[in-house]
C-alpha cells in the first residue's frame, strides 16, 4: 500500500507542534533543535517525492481523496502537480531556513516555534489542496500564526502591522470564501473539487464568471499584493521578525500567485482575459511603483520589502501574457523571488542582530570588516537585480519574452517593465555602495562576519539560484508540463 | 578545437574560483601566479587556436538551453576569424597587464581578490568573443559590466571609487536594456538567439523593423563602448587602479561593444539606416571627446578621452566601411592604447600624482616609459609607419570613398586633435621644465611596456598593402580599397600639423622660459604674429570659454544630475510620501470623512464632533502641507537649476567645484523632503485599518447610547418598532 | 347582541391603556398592574374570538385559562424580583435601576 | 387520545429530573447537597441518549400538540449536550453552592420549557413551553443574591420579557380569531391572504419572537441579563434559549403561516441586515467581556437570521447547523469567563490580560472559541458560516451572503482585541488560582468540540438538514 506522502508532508509540523508540547517551558534548546527537525521533515519527504513524481504527466499525481463531507461533495482531496511541487519544494526549504535563523530567539521560544511549525502546515497545506474548502482551511490557517508572530515578537509597531496584515488578508479570503460558495452553488454539480470546477466555471457566462472572479481576486491580490492592496506589507515586513519575513516574502506572498495559477485562471479564462488590460496596468505600477518607493527608502528591510512588491509585479505581468513563456517565467519568478528574497531577509536580519539598525545611513563599509557578508549581500543583490546566470535574470527575461509574444499586449509593455531593470539595479546597487563600500560605518565596530551556522543556511540558497540561474532547464521542466496544461485547460 | 576553446576560457574562470576559495589558504604573495599561469596557458592556446582557423578549422557548435514555449534557446561556442583575432588581442592584453599589474598592485592587501576578478573579467570578456548565441553573449556582456563594478570599485574605501563603480555598471545597465530588448525581439520575430541563423532569416522581415531591432542591439554597444550619449562612465572609471584601466580601455569592456556591432554586423548590413546611425553617432563621439581630451590635465582622463574618441573612430569604420576597418582599428588600438595606459601607470606609480601640470623633466629620468609612450603616442596620432596610422587612413579612406563627407572632416579635424592633446601630454610630461623626482618603474612593469611598444610599431602593416590587407581577407573581406595617396598626405599633414601645435606650446627647450601657457595666450600672439590686440581679445574670451566649456566635458554630467538623477529621487521620494500619505491614509480620511457625517446627522455630542474637526483640521493642514511641499519642491527645482546656471558660471570661472555642489543640492532635497514628510500629521497616516476602524467604533459609540439603562425605553422602542412596521406594510405596503 | 368588532377595540383599548401605564409609570409595582391589565385584554380578546368564531370547540377559553395561570405566575415573580430589589436598594423607582447600560 | 409518550420520552425524564431536583432540595439538609448535579448530570446523559436512539423515529405526540421530529432532535441533542457542559461549569461555584436544588431545579425546567417550545405544534404548547422556559431563567438570573447587577438584571429582563410575551400573546390571539384554530398546521389551511388584521398578528408575532432571538431592536435585555447573570447561566440564556427561540419561529411562521409569507419574509432579510450589523458595531466599543460576547452573541443571532430570511429549506437546515456551532463557541467562551471568575469577577477585558502566561490552555481554548466565533477554518464557527453563506447565496440572497461576510471582517475587531489582551499584553500578576476541575475539563471539552465539530460535523449537519426540509 503507498504512503499518503502528501498528508505526511502536511502535517510532519503538526506532529512536531505535539512533541513540543510535551517539553517543559524552560528546555529552549531542546525546543529549537525538536521544532528544526520537524520542520525539516516535510522538505526530506519533498524530496523523496521528487523522486517518485512523474514531470512529464499533466494529471494531478499523490493524488488522496477520501470523502468527507459527502452531502456537500467536500472531499479529504490532496494532489500536486509540477506548479504545487515546485511551490512545495521552496516552502520546504526556506521552512528551514526561517526555523534556523529563528534560533537568535529568546522569549516565549515554546509558543514561537509552536506558531512557525503551525504556520508551515498551513503553506504547505495550501499547495497541496484540491479541494476548496481544504484549500481555503489551510489558507486561513496562515493567517492567525502570523498575526501572532509579528504581534508577539514583532518591532516596536508590531500590535499595528499585525492587525493591519489581519485585516486585510480576512477581507480578502472573506470575499474568496464568497467566491467559492458562488462557484459551488453556480456549478451545481455538489463537488467543491478545484479540479472538477475547472470545467463548470468556463462554462458560465460572463455577467457570471465576473463577480466570482473578482472575489477570487479580491483574495489572491491582496497576497502578491497588488497596488493598492499593498501597505499592509511593508509594515508587516518592517515589524515582523527575520524567519517570519523570511516565509511571508518568499511563501506566503506566492499564495496570491498560486491561486492564480490553480483557480481563477483556469476556472473563469474568460473572466480573466476581459481583465488583462487592467491587470497588465496594474503589474506595471506595481514593478515600476514599487521600484521607486524602494529607491526612496532608507530602511534596508522596508527597501527589501518594496523591491519584493517590485518583483511580484513581473509575476502578474507574466501571467497576463496568457502564453507558456510568460506563466513560465512568472512560476520561475516565483520559485527563484522566494530564494532570492528570502535570503535578502535572511542577511538584512544578521545585520541587524549584529548592528541593531537596520538604517542605512547608519551602515557602510561591510566589505571591508565582514567580506562574507557584504559578498553574500552583494551576490544576491546582483540576483535580486536580474544579472544574467542568476535565477532572478531567468524569470524577468521570460516575462519579457511571454509580454512581447502575446499578441494582445503592446511590446511597449514589456520595454517598460525591461526599463525598470535600471531602477532595480539603481536602488540596490545604491544600498550595497552605502552598506557595503565607503568608510566603515559607527555600528559596524563590533560586527562580525557569518558564523558557520549562518553559512549552512545561506549557502544552499545561493547554490540553488546560481544552479537555476545557470540551468534554468532544470526549474523549468518541473512545471513546464502542468504550465501548458493550465494553458490548454484555459483554451478551452 | 572545441575542447581547446572551451579549455582556453575555463582557465581563467578555474583562477577565480581557485583564488576566491582558496583566498585563505594562498598567500596574497604567490596568487598572481595561479592567474598569470592559468592567463598565459590560454594565450598559448589562442595563438593556435588563430593559426588553426588562418588553417581554415573554423566551426561552431550549439545546443539547447531551454525552451521557451517550443522556441529553443541556444547557446554556442563559435570561432572564426573575427573571434579568433579578438581573442588573441584579449588574451594577450590580459596578460600583459596581469603581469604589469605584479609591480603597479605591489603591496597591495587584497591582492587575490583583485587577481581574482582580473581573471574573471577577462573570462567574461572571453566568453563575449565565442558566443554564437545572443542570449549567451548578453550573459558574459553583463559578466564583464559586473567585473568592471567590482575592478572600478576595488578601493571601495573611497568614495568617488564606489561611486564610479556604481555609475559605470548603471550607465552600461541602461544601453544593456536595449540589448535585452533587441535580443526578445529578435527571438520572438525571427524564433532563435542563435546568430548564424538569425543571418539567414533576417533577410525575410521588414528592413525597418530589422533596423529598429539592430538600433536597440546598438543601444547596447553605446552603453558598453562609451559612445555618445552614454559616455560618462568612462573618465569616472579611472578611479580603478590603472592596469585595470588599461584593460577596460583597450580590450575588454570597451571593445565588447564594437565586437557586438562586429558580430552581428550582417545583421547592420541589411539595415543600411542603422550603419548611418552608428557612423555618425560614431564620428560626433570621436570628435566631441577628442575636443574634451584637449584641455584635461589629469593623465589618465586625457587617455580616458582619447579611447572614447577611438572608439568612435571604430564605430565610424564599421559604419562607414566594413567589419574589417572597424575591427583592424580596435585591433591597433587594443595595442598602443594599453601601452599608453601603462606608460602613465609607470609614471602615476613613480611620482603619485596624476595632473600633468606637476608633471615635468621626466624623459631623463625614465627613458624606456618616455619612448614606449613616444611609440604609442605616435601610433595614436596616425604618424605612419606605426599601427593607428594604416587603421586610422582605412576609415578616412571608407568614408571619403562612401561619400559620407561630414564624417571624413569630423575624422580628419578629430586626427588633429588627437595628435595634438596626445603630444600635449607627452611633452607636459617628459620635456616639462619641473624637476620631480622620479625612478624608472622595475623590469616587471617595463618589459610590457616594450613588447606593446613593439606591437604598436608593426601590427599596422597586418592590413597595409605591403602585406595586401591580411586582415582584410583574413575577415572575409572581398578586396580592400585601393590606398588613395591624397588621402593618405593630408591625414599625415593633419598629424603632424596637430604635433607641431603641440610642440610650439608645450615643448620646453632649456634657455627659452617656459610655454606652459597654451598657443592661444594673447600676450603670444601679440607679440609673435602682429595680430590686432581688439580681435585678440575677443578671440582669448571665445577660447577661454571654449576651454573651460571643454574642460568641464560640456556639463554632460551636470545635465544628467538635473535632468535624469535628482528628479528620479524627487520622484521616488514623492512616490515614497504618497504611497505613506494617500494610498494607505485615503481609506483612512474617508473614514473620517463617513463618520463625521454620522456625527452631524446624529447630532452627537460636541467632544467627538470637536474631535473629528480637529482631525479634520489636522488632514487639510496635513493636504495644505503637502501642497506646499510640492511647490516648495518646484520652486526648489527651479531654484536648484539656477544654482546650476551659477554652477556652470562659475565653473567658467575655473573653480572646479560641481561636484560637491551636486552633492550639497542632493543633500538640500533630503532635508527638505525630511521636513515635508516631518510636517505631516502622523496622526492621520495611521491608515486603512484605523481608520474604518476609527469610523465603524465611532457608529458603535454612538449605536451604544440607546442602550440607555432606562428600562422602559426598551419596551417603548420596540413597541414603537412593532408599530412603524405595521404602518409601513398597512399603509405604504399594499399599493 | 353586540358583534365582535366592539369586544376586539375594547380589548385594544385595554391593552393600550396597559401599554401607557407599563411605559408612563416609575414605579415597578404599578409597572407590574399595568402589564396585568394588557394580559387582560389580551384574555378578553380570546374569549371574545372564541365565542364568535368557534362556538363549539372552546379552545379560546382553554388558551385564556393557560394565560390567566401563567399571568399569576409571573406577577407573583415580578413581585418576588420587585421586593429582591427594595431590599437591596430601597427603592422601586424604575429609573433607579440604571446601572446596566451601554 | 393519541399521547405517544415515548416520543416525549426525553422530555418525560427531564421533567422527572426537575421534580425530583427540586424536592431533594427540601428533604435533604443544604450540607449534603452536592450530589445533586452529578444527579442531573446523570439523568440528562440518559436523556441525551434516549433522544439519540430516537432519531428517526418521528410522529405526533400528546395529541397532536408535540411534534418529535428532526428538529426536535436536533434541538434535543444540541441543548442537552451544552447544558451538561453549563452544568459543569456550575458545579461548586459560589452561586449554586447550598443552594443546589432550586438552581438545577430551576435550570432543568427551564431546559424543558425550552425543549417543548422547540417542539410545539400549537399555539398552546408553545405559549406554555416559551414561559416555562422564561420564568426560571428569570430566577436563574436574579440567583447571584450578593451582586447588586444580577438584581437590576433580573428586572429588566423579566419586564422586558413579559412585555415581549404579550405581544406574543396579544398576536397569538389574533391568529387565533382568524382561524379559530391552534394547531400551526390547521391554521395555515384555514388562512386567507391580505387582512391587514393579520399584518397586525405578524409583526407582533415577529416583536415577540424577536425578543427571544435578540434580534435587533428586540435585543436590549440580552447585555443586561448577561451581564448580571454568572456566566454559566449567560451561557445558557445567549446558547440554548436562542436555539429553541429559533425553532419556534421556524415552526410558527413556517408552519402556520406560509400563506402570508410574502408579508413577513423579507422582513427577516431586514432583521437580519439589522442585528448583525448593529450587533457587531455596539460589540466593538465594549469593556466588559460579558456585554461583548453578548452583543457579539446579537449579531451571530443576525447571521442566523440569513437562514431565515432567505427561507428555502436548505437555509433553515443550515441555520439550524449554523447556529449549533455558535452556541458551542458562545458557550465555551462563557465557560472561559466563569473559570477567570472564581476567585473574583473577571468581567473587564482588562482582566484577562497575559492570559496567555497565566494560564496557556485556558488562554489557547478562548483563543479557540474566538477564532471559530470570526468564523476561521477549520472550526465549527467556520463550517456553520460557510453552509449558511452558501445557502444564502444558493438562495439567491446574495446581498445577505455579503453584508455577512463584511460584518465578519468588522467583528474581527472586537475579537481579535481579546486575542490580544490575551497573547499580546503583559500579565498583572503572573499567578492564576487554582479552578475546579469539573470547569477546567468543561473548557477543555468545548474547545475539543469546537475543533472537532469543525471536522466531523456530517452527522450534526444531516440532522440540520433534515429538519430543514420539514419547512
Amino acid at each position: 500500500m503507498k504512503l499518503p506522502l502528501l498528508s505526511m508532508i502536511t502535517f510532519a509540523p503538526v506532529l512536531g507542534i505535539l512533541v513540543i508540547s510535551l517539553i517543559p517551558r524552560g528546555k529552549d534548546m531542546l525546543i529549537r533543535r525538536v521544532a528544526t527537525i520537524f520542520s525539516a521533515l516535510p522538505f526530506v519527504f519533498i524530496v523523496y517525492v521528487f523522486t517518485q513524481f512523474d514531470f512529464g504527466a499533466k494529471k494531478m499525481q499523490f493524488i488522496e481523496r477520501i470523502p468527507w463531507i459527502k452531502q456537500v461533495g467536500i472531499f479529504y482531496y490532496m494532489g500536486i502537480d509540477g506548479i504545487s511541487i515546485a511551490l512545495l519544494f521552496v516552502t520546504g526549504l526556506l521552512s528551514i531556513m526561517a526555523m534556523l535563523a529563528s534560533w537568535e530567539i529568546k522569549e516565549r521560544v515554546k509558543e514561537y516555534f509552536t506558531l512557525m511549525l503551525f504556520l508551515e502546515t498551513g503553506m504547505l497545506g495550501v499547495f497541496v489542496a484540491l479541494d476548496y474548502i481544504l484549500f481555503y482551511i489551510f489558507w486561513e490557517i496562515t493567517l492567525v500564526p502570523m498575526y501572532f508572530l509579528i504581534g508577539i515578537w514583532g518591532g516596536p509597531r508590531r500590535e499595528y502591522a499585525a492587525i493591519k496584515f489581519f485585516i486585510y488578508t480576512l477581507l480578502g479570503s472573506v470575499l474568496m470564501l464568497l467566491a467559492i460558495l458562488a462557484l459551488y452553488f453556480q456549478a451545481d454539480i455538489n463537488s467543491f473539487s478545484i479540479t472538477q470546477l475547472w470545467k463548470a466555471g468556463r462554462t458560465f457566462a460572463l455577467a457570471v464568471q465576473i463577480p466570482i472572479f473578482l472575489g477570487f481576486y479580491a483574495g489572491f491580490a491582496v497576497k502578491i499584493p497588488v497596488f493598492p492592496f499593498h501597505t499592509w506589507l511593508p509594515d508587516a515586513h518592517v515589524e515582523a521578525p527575520t524567519a517570519v519575513s523570511v516565509l511571508l516574502a518568499g511563501v506566503l506572498l506566492k499564495l496570491g500567485g498560486y491561486g492564480f495559477f490553480r483557480i481563477a485562471m483556469p476556472s473563469f479564462p474568460a473572466a480573466f482575459e476581459r481583465f488583462v488590460p487592467w491587470l497588465v496596468v496594474l503589474a506595471l505600477i506595481n514593478i515600476i511603483y514599487g521600484a521607486y518607493v524602494a529607491m526612496a527608502q532608507r530602511d534596508l528591510k522596508k527597501l527589501v520589502a518594496y523591491s519584493s512588491i517590485s518583483h511580484m509585479g513581473y509575476i502578474l505581468l507574466g501571467l497576463v501574457a496568457l502564453n507558456e513563456a510568460g506563466l513560465d517565467g512568472s512560476m520561475f519568478q516565483m520559485v527563484s523571488h522566494g530564494l532570492t528574497t528570502g535570503m535578502l531577509f535572511l542577511l538584512v536580519g544578521i545585520i541587524y542582530s549584529r548592528t541593531h539598525t537596520r538604517l542605512i545611513s547608519e551602515l557602510g563599509g561591510m566589505q571591508g570588516k565582514v567580506p562574507m557578508l557584504a559578498g553574500a549581500l552583494a551576490f544576491d543583490s546582483m540576483a535580486s537585480l536580474g544579472l544574467p546566470g542568476l535565477s532572478g535574470f531567468i524569470g524577468e527575461f521570460l516575462v519579457l519574452v511571454g509580454v512581447i509574444m502575446a499578441a494582445h499586449l503592446h511590446p511597449v509593455f514589456a520595454v517598460l517593465a525591461a526599463l525598470n531593470i535600471v531602477l532595480t539595479a539603481g536602488y540596490l546597487l545604491w544600498m550595497i555602495q552605502r552598506v557595503s563600500l565607503g568608510k566603515i560605518g559607527e555600528k559596524l565596530k563590533s560586527i562580525t562576519d557569518l558564523s558557520g551556522f549562518e553559512l549552512a543556511y545561506l549557502i544552499p540558497l545561493i547554490v540553488l539560484i546560481l544552479l537555476f540561474g545557470l540551468y534554468p532547464t532544470l526549474l523549468l521542466n518541473i512545471f513546464d508540463v502542468s504550465v501548458k496544461n493550465i494553458l490548454t485547460i484555459m483554451g478551452g | 578545437m572545441f575542447e581547446l576553446t572551451l579549455i582556453m576560457l575555463a582557465l581563467p574562470l578555474s583562477a577565480f574560483v581557485v583564488l576566491l576559495l582558496g583566498g585563505k589558504i594562498i598567500p596574497p604573495k604567490k596568487s598572481p601566479f595561479v592567474a598569470i599561469t592559468a592567463m598565459a596557458i590560454s594565450t598559448v592556446l589562442a595563438w593556435a587556436l588563430l593559426i588553426a582557423v588562418i588553417l581554415g578549422k573554423e566551426f561552431e557548435r550549439h545546443f539547447t538551453w531551454f525552451d521557451v514555449g517550443g522556441q529553443i534557446v541556444h547557446l554556442g561556442v563559435i570561432l572564426d576569424p573575427l573571434a579568433a583575432g579578438m581573442l588573441l588581442v584579449v588574451t594577450m592584453v590580459a596578460l600583459l597587464v596581469q603581469i604589469y599589474s605584479l609591480g603597479y598592485m605591489h603591496g597591495e592587501k587584497r591582492m587575490n581578490w583583485y587577481y581574482a576578478a582580473l581573471s574573471l573579467f577577462t573570462f567574461a570578456m572571453l566568453g563575449v568573443v565565442v558566443s554564437s548565441s545572443l542570449i549567451q553573449l548578453l550573459i558574459f556582456w553583463e559578466l564583464v559590466g559586473l567585473c568592471s563594478y567590482f575592478l572600478i570599485g576595488f578601493w571601495y574605501e573611497r568614495e568617488d571609487a564606489s561611486r564610479a563603480a556604481k555609475k559605470a555598471f548603471l550607465t552600461t545597465r541602461t544601453g544593456d536594456v536595449g540589448f535585452l530588448v533587441g535580443a526578445i525581439l529578435f527571438f520572438t520575430v525571427l524564433g532563435t538567439f542563435h546568430i548564424p541563423t538569425l543571418y539567414e532569416r533576417a533577410a525575410s522581415i521588414n528592413p525597418n523593423l530589422l533596423a529598429v531591432m539592430v538600433l536597440l542591439l546598438f543601444a547596447g554597444a553605446v552603453g558598453k563602448s562609451a559612445q555618445l550619449p552614454l559616455h560618462v562612465w568612462l573618465p569616472d572609471a579611472m578611479a580603478g587602479p590603472t592596469p585595470v584601466s588599461a584593460l577596460i580601455h583597450a580590450a575588454t569592456m570597451v571593445a565588447a561593444g564594437v565586437y557586438l556591432v562586429a558580430r552581428t554586423y550582417p545583421l547592420f548590413e541589411m539595415a543600411p539606416v542603422a550603419l548611418e546611425v552608428v557612423a555618425y553617432v560614431g564620428a560626433f563621439t570621436a570628435f566631441f571627446a577628442a575636443t574634451i581630451a584637449l584641455v584635461q590635465v589629469d593623465i589618465k582622463k586625457i587617455l580616458a578621452y582619447s579611447t572614447v574618441s577611438q572608439l568612435g573612430y571604430m564605430m565610424v569604420g564599421l559604419g562607414v566601411g566594413s567589419l574589417a576597418t572597424g575591427m583592424f582599428h580596435l585591433t591597433t588600438h587594443a595595442a598602443f592604447k594599453a601601452l599608453l595606459f601603462l606608460t602613465a601607470g609607470s609614471v602615476i606609480h613613480s611620482l603619485h600624482t596624476q595632473d600633468i601640470r606637476e608633471m615635468g623633466r621626466l624623459y631623463p629620468k625614465m627613458k624606456v616609459t618616455a619612448i614606449t609612450t613616444i611609440i604609442g603616442g605616435l601610433a595614436l596620432a596616425g604618424v605612419p609607419p606605426f599601427a593607428g596610422f594604416w587603421s586610422k587612413d582605412e576609415i578616412l579612406l571608407e568614408a571619403a570613398h562612401n561619400h559620407f563627407t561630414l564624417i571624413y572632416y569630423l575624422a580628419l579635424i578629430t586626427a588633429g586633435l588627437t595628435a595634438f592633446y596626445i603630444f600635449r601630454l607627452i611633452f607636459l610630461t617628459f620635456f616639462g621644465d619641473e624637476e620631480v623626482e622620479a625612478h624608472e618603474s622595475p623590469p616587471v612593469m617595463t618589459v610590457p611596456l616594450i613588447v606593446l611598444a613593439v606591437v604598436s610599431i608593426f601590427i599596422g602593416f597586418l592590413n597595409s598593402p605591403f602585406l595586401n590587407n591580411a586582415f582584410g581577407h583574413f575577415l572575409g573581406e572581398k578586396e580592400a580599397l585601393k590606398p588613395d595617396l591624397s588621402i593618405m598626405a593630408t591625414s599625415v599633414f593633419v598629424a603632424f600639423a596637430g604635433i607641431f601645435v603641440a610642440y610650439r606650446s608645450y615643448y620646453f627647450q632649456p634657455g627659452k622660459k617656459s610655454r606652459l601657457n597654451s598657443l592661444l595666450s594673447k600676450r603670444i600672439l601679440a607679440e609673435k604674429y602682429w595680430i590686432n590686440q581688439a580681435y585678440l581679445r575677443t578671440f582669448g574670451f571665445v577660447a577661454d570659454f571654449l576651454r573651460h566649456v571643454a574642460y568641464n566635458k560640456y556639463f554632460v554630467d551636470e545635465f544628467y544630475q538635473l535632468v535624469i538623477v535628482r528628479p528620479v529621487h524627487y520622484f521616488a521620494d514623492l512616490l515614497y510620501l504618497f504611497d505613506l500619505k494617500v494610498i494607505d491614509g485615503l481609506v483612512n480620511s474617508i473614514g473620517w470623512a463617513t463618520l463625521s457625517v454620522a456625527y452631524s446627522v446624529g447630532g452627537f455630542d460636541v467632544a467627538v464632533i470637536d474631535k473629528a474637526i480637529v482631525h479634520f483640521g489636522k488632514g487639510a493642514v496635513g493636504v495644505s502641507k503637502i501642497m506646499g511641499g510640492f511647490d516648495v519642491e518646484i520652486d526648489k527645482i527651479s531654484v536648484s537649476m539656477g544654482r546650476g546656471a551659477v554652477g556652470v558660471s562659475k565653473v567658467m570661472g575655473g573653480a572646479d567645484s560641481k561636484t560637491d555642489k551636486a552633492t550639497e543640492s542632493l543633500g538640500w532635497t533630503n532635508l527638505r523632503l525630511g521636513w515635508l514628510a516631518r510636517g505631516f500629521d502622523l496622526g492621520i497616516v495611521d491608515g486603512a485599518v484605523n481608520g474604518v476602524g476609527l469610523l465603524i467604533a465611532g457608529i458603535g459609540k454612538r449605536l451604544r447610547r440607546i442602550q440607555s439603562g432606562y428600562l422602559q425605553d426598551y419596551p417603548l422602542i420596540m413597541f414603537l418598532t412593532v408599530l412603524t412596521l405595521i404602518i409601513v406594510v398597512i399603509f405604504l405596503g399594499k399599493k | 347582541m353586540i358583534p365582535l368588532s366592539y369586544y376586539l377595540v375594547l380589548a385594544a383599548l385595554v391593552f393600550c391603556i396597559g401599554l401607557f401605564g407599563a411605559l408612563v409609570r416609575k414605579n415597578a409595582v404599578l409597572v407590574l398592574l399595568s402589564l396585568e391589565l394588557m394580559l387582560n385584554a389580551i384574555v378578553l380578546n380570546l374569549i371574545a374570538f372564541s365565542n364568535f368564531a368557534t362556538p363549539v370547540t372552546i379552545k379560546g377559553q382553554i388558551f385564556s385559562l393557560f394565560v390567566m395561570v401563567i399571568a399569576a405566575s409571573e406577577i407573583g415573580l415580578g413581585l418576588a424580583i420587585v421586593l429582591f430589589l427594595y431590599r437591596k436598594r430601597a427603592t422601586i423607582e424604575m429609573d433607579k435601576f440604571t446601572e446596566l447600560k451601554g | 387520545m393519541h399521547l405517544h409518550l415515548e416520543l416525549v420520552a426525553p422530555e418525560i425524564v427531564i421533567a422527572a429530573l426537575a421534580i425530583a431536583t427540586l424536592s431533594l432540595d427540601l428533604i435533604i439538609p443544604k450540607n449534603q447537597r452536592a450530589f445533586i448535579p452529578y444527579l442531573s448530570i446523570l439523568g440528562l446523559g440518559g436523556a441525551l441518549v434516549i433522544s439519540i436512539m430516537q432519531i428517526g423515529n418521528w410522529g405526533m405526540a400528546l395529541n397532536k400538540a408535540f411534534a418529535s421530529d428532526p428538529l426536535t432532535a436536533f434541538v434535543r441533542i444540541a441543548s442537552i449536550g451544552l447544558i451538561l457542559l453549563v452544568i459543569l461549569a456550575s458545579l461548586r461555584s459560589s452561586t449554586s453552592v447550598g443552594r443546589e436544588g432550586e438552581y438545577y431545579g430551576l435550570l432543568l425546567f427551564s431546559l424543558l420549557g425550552a425543549l417543548v417550545m422547540a417542539a410545539s405544534a400549537d399555539l398552546i404548547t408553545l405559549y406554555l413551553g416559551l414561559e416555562l422556559s422564561a420564568l426560571p431563567a428569570y430566577v436563574l438570573v436574579a440567583f447571584q443574591k450578593h451582586r447588586l447587577k444580577s438584581g437590576e438584571a433580573a428586572l429588566k429582563y423579566f419586564l422586558i420579557g413579559l412585555f415581549a410575551s404579550l405581544m406574543l400573546v396579544y398576536g397569538m390571539s389574533l391568529v387565533f380569531g382568524f382561524t379559530g384554530e391552534i394547531e400551526f398546521k390547521a391554521i395555515a389551511k384555514h388562512l386567507k391572504e391580505g387582512q391587514d388584521a393579520l399584518i397586525l398578528a405578524i409583526f407582533l408575532l415577529l416583536g415577540g419572537f424577536g425578543f427571544k432571538i435578540t434580534a435587533f431592536p428586540f435585543h436590549f435585555w440580552a447585555p443586561d441579563a448577561y451581564d448580571g447573570a454568572s456566566a454559566p447561566i449567560a451561557a445558557y440564556l445567549a446558547a440554548i434559549l436562542k436555539l429553541a427561540a429559533f425553532a419556534a419561529v421556524l415552526r410558527v411562521f413556517l408552519w402556520a403561516l406560509p400563506a402570508v409569507q410574502a408579508d413577513w419574509k423579507i422582513w427577516f432579510a431586514v432583521l437580519a441586515y439589522v442585528t448583525m450589523t448593529a450587533g457587531n458595531l455596539m460589540a466593538l466599543p465594549q469593556k466588559n467581556i460579558k456585554r461583548l460576547l453578548a452583543y457579539s452573541s446579537i449579531s451571530q443571532a443576525g447571521y442566523a437570521l440569513i437562514g431565515l430570511g432567505t427561507t428555502t429549506q436548505l437555509a433553515f437546515g443550515y441555520m439550524l447547523f449554523f447556529i449549533f456551532t455558535y452556541m458551542i463557541g458562545t458557550v465555551g467562551a462563557f465557560l472561559v469567563v466563569a473559570a477567570c471568575s472564581t476567585r473574583r469577577e473577571a468581567d473587564e477585558i482588562d482582566d484577562y490580560k497575559g492570559l496567555a502566561q497565566r494560564n496557556p490552555l485556558l488562554a489557547l481554548s478562548m483563543l479557540i472559541f474566538l477564532l471559530s466565533l470570526i468564523g476561521i477554518p477549520p472550526l465549527a464557527g467556520f463550517m456553520g458560516k460557510l453552509f449558511l453563506f452558501g445557502a444564502a447565496i444558493e438562495g439567491g440572497k446574495l446581498g445577505l451572503a455579503l453584508a455577512g461576510g463584511i460584518n465578519t471582517v468588522i467583528s474581527m475587531g472586537y475579537y481579535v482585541r481579546i486575542m490580544k489582551v490575551i497573547y499580546l499584553d503583559k500579565p498583572k500578576e503572573p499567578t492564576f488560582p487554582r479552578i475546579p476541575a469539573s470547569l477546567r475539563w468543561g473548557v477543555y471539552l468545548a474547545a475539543f468540540a469546537t475543533i472537532a465539530v469543525g471536522i466531523f460535523y456530517g452527522p450534526f449537519l444531516d440532522l440540520s438538514r433534515q429538519a430543514g426540509r420539514l419547512f
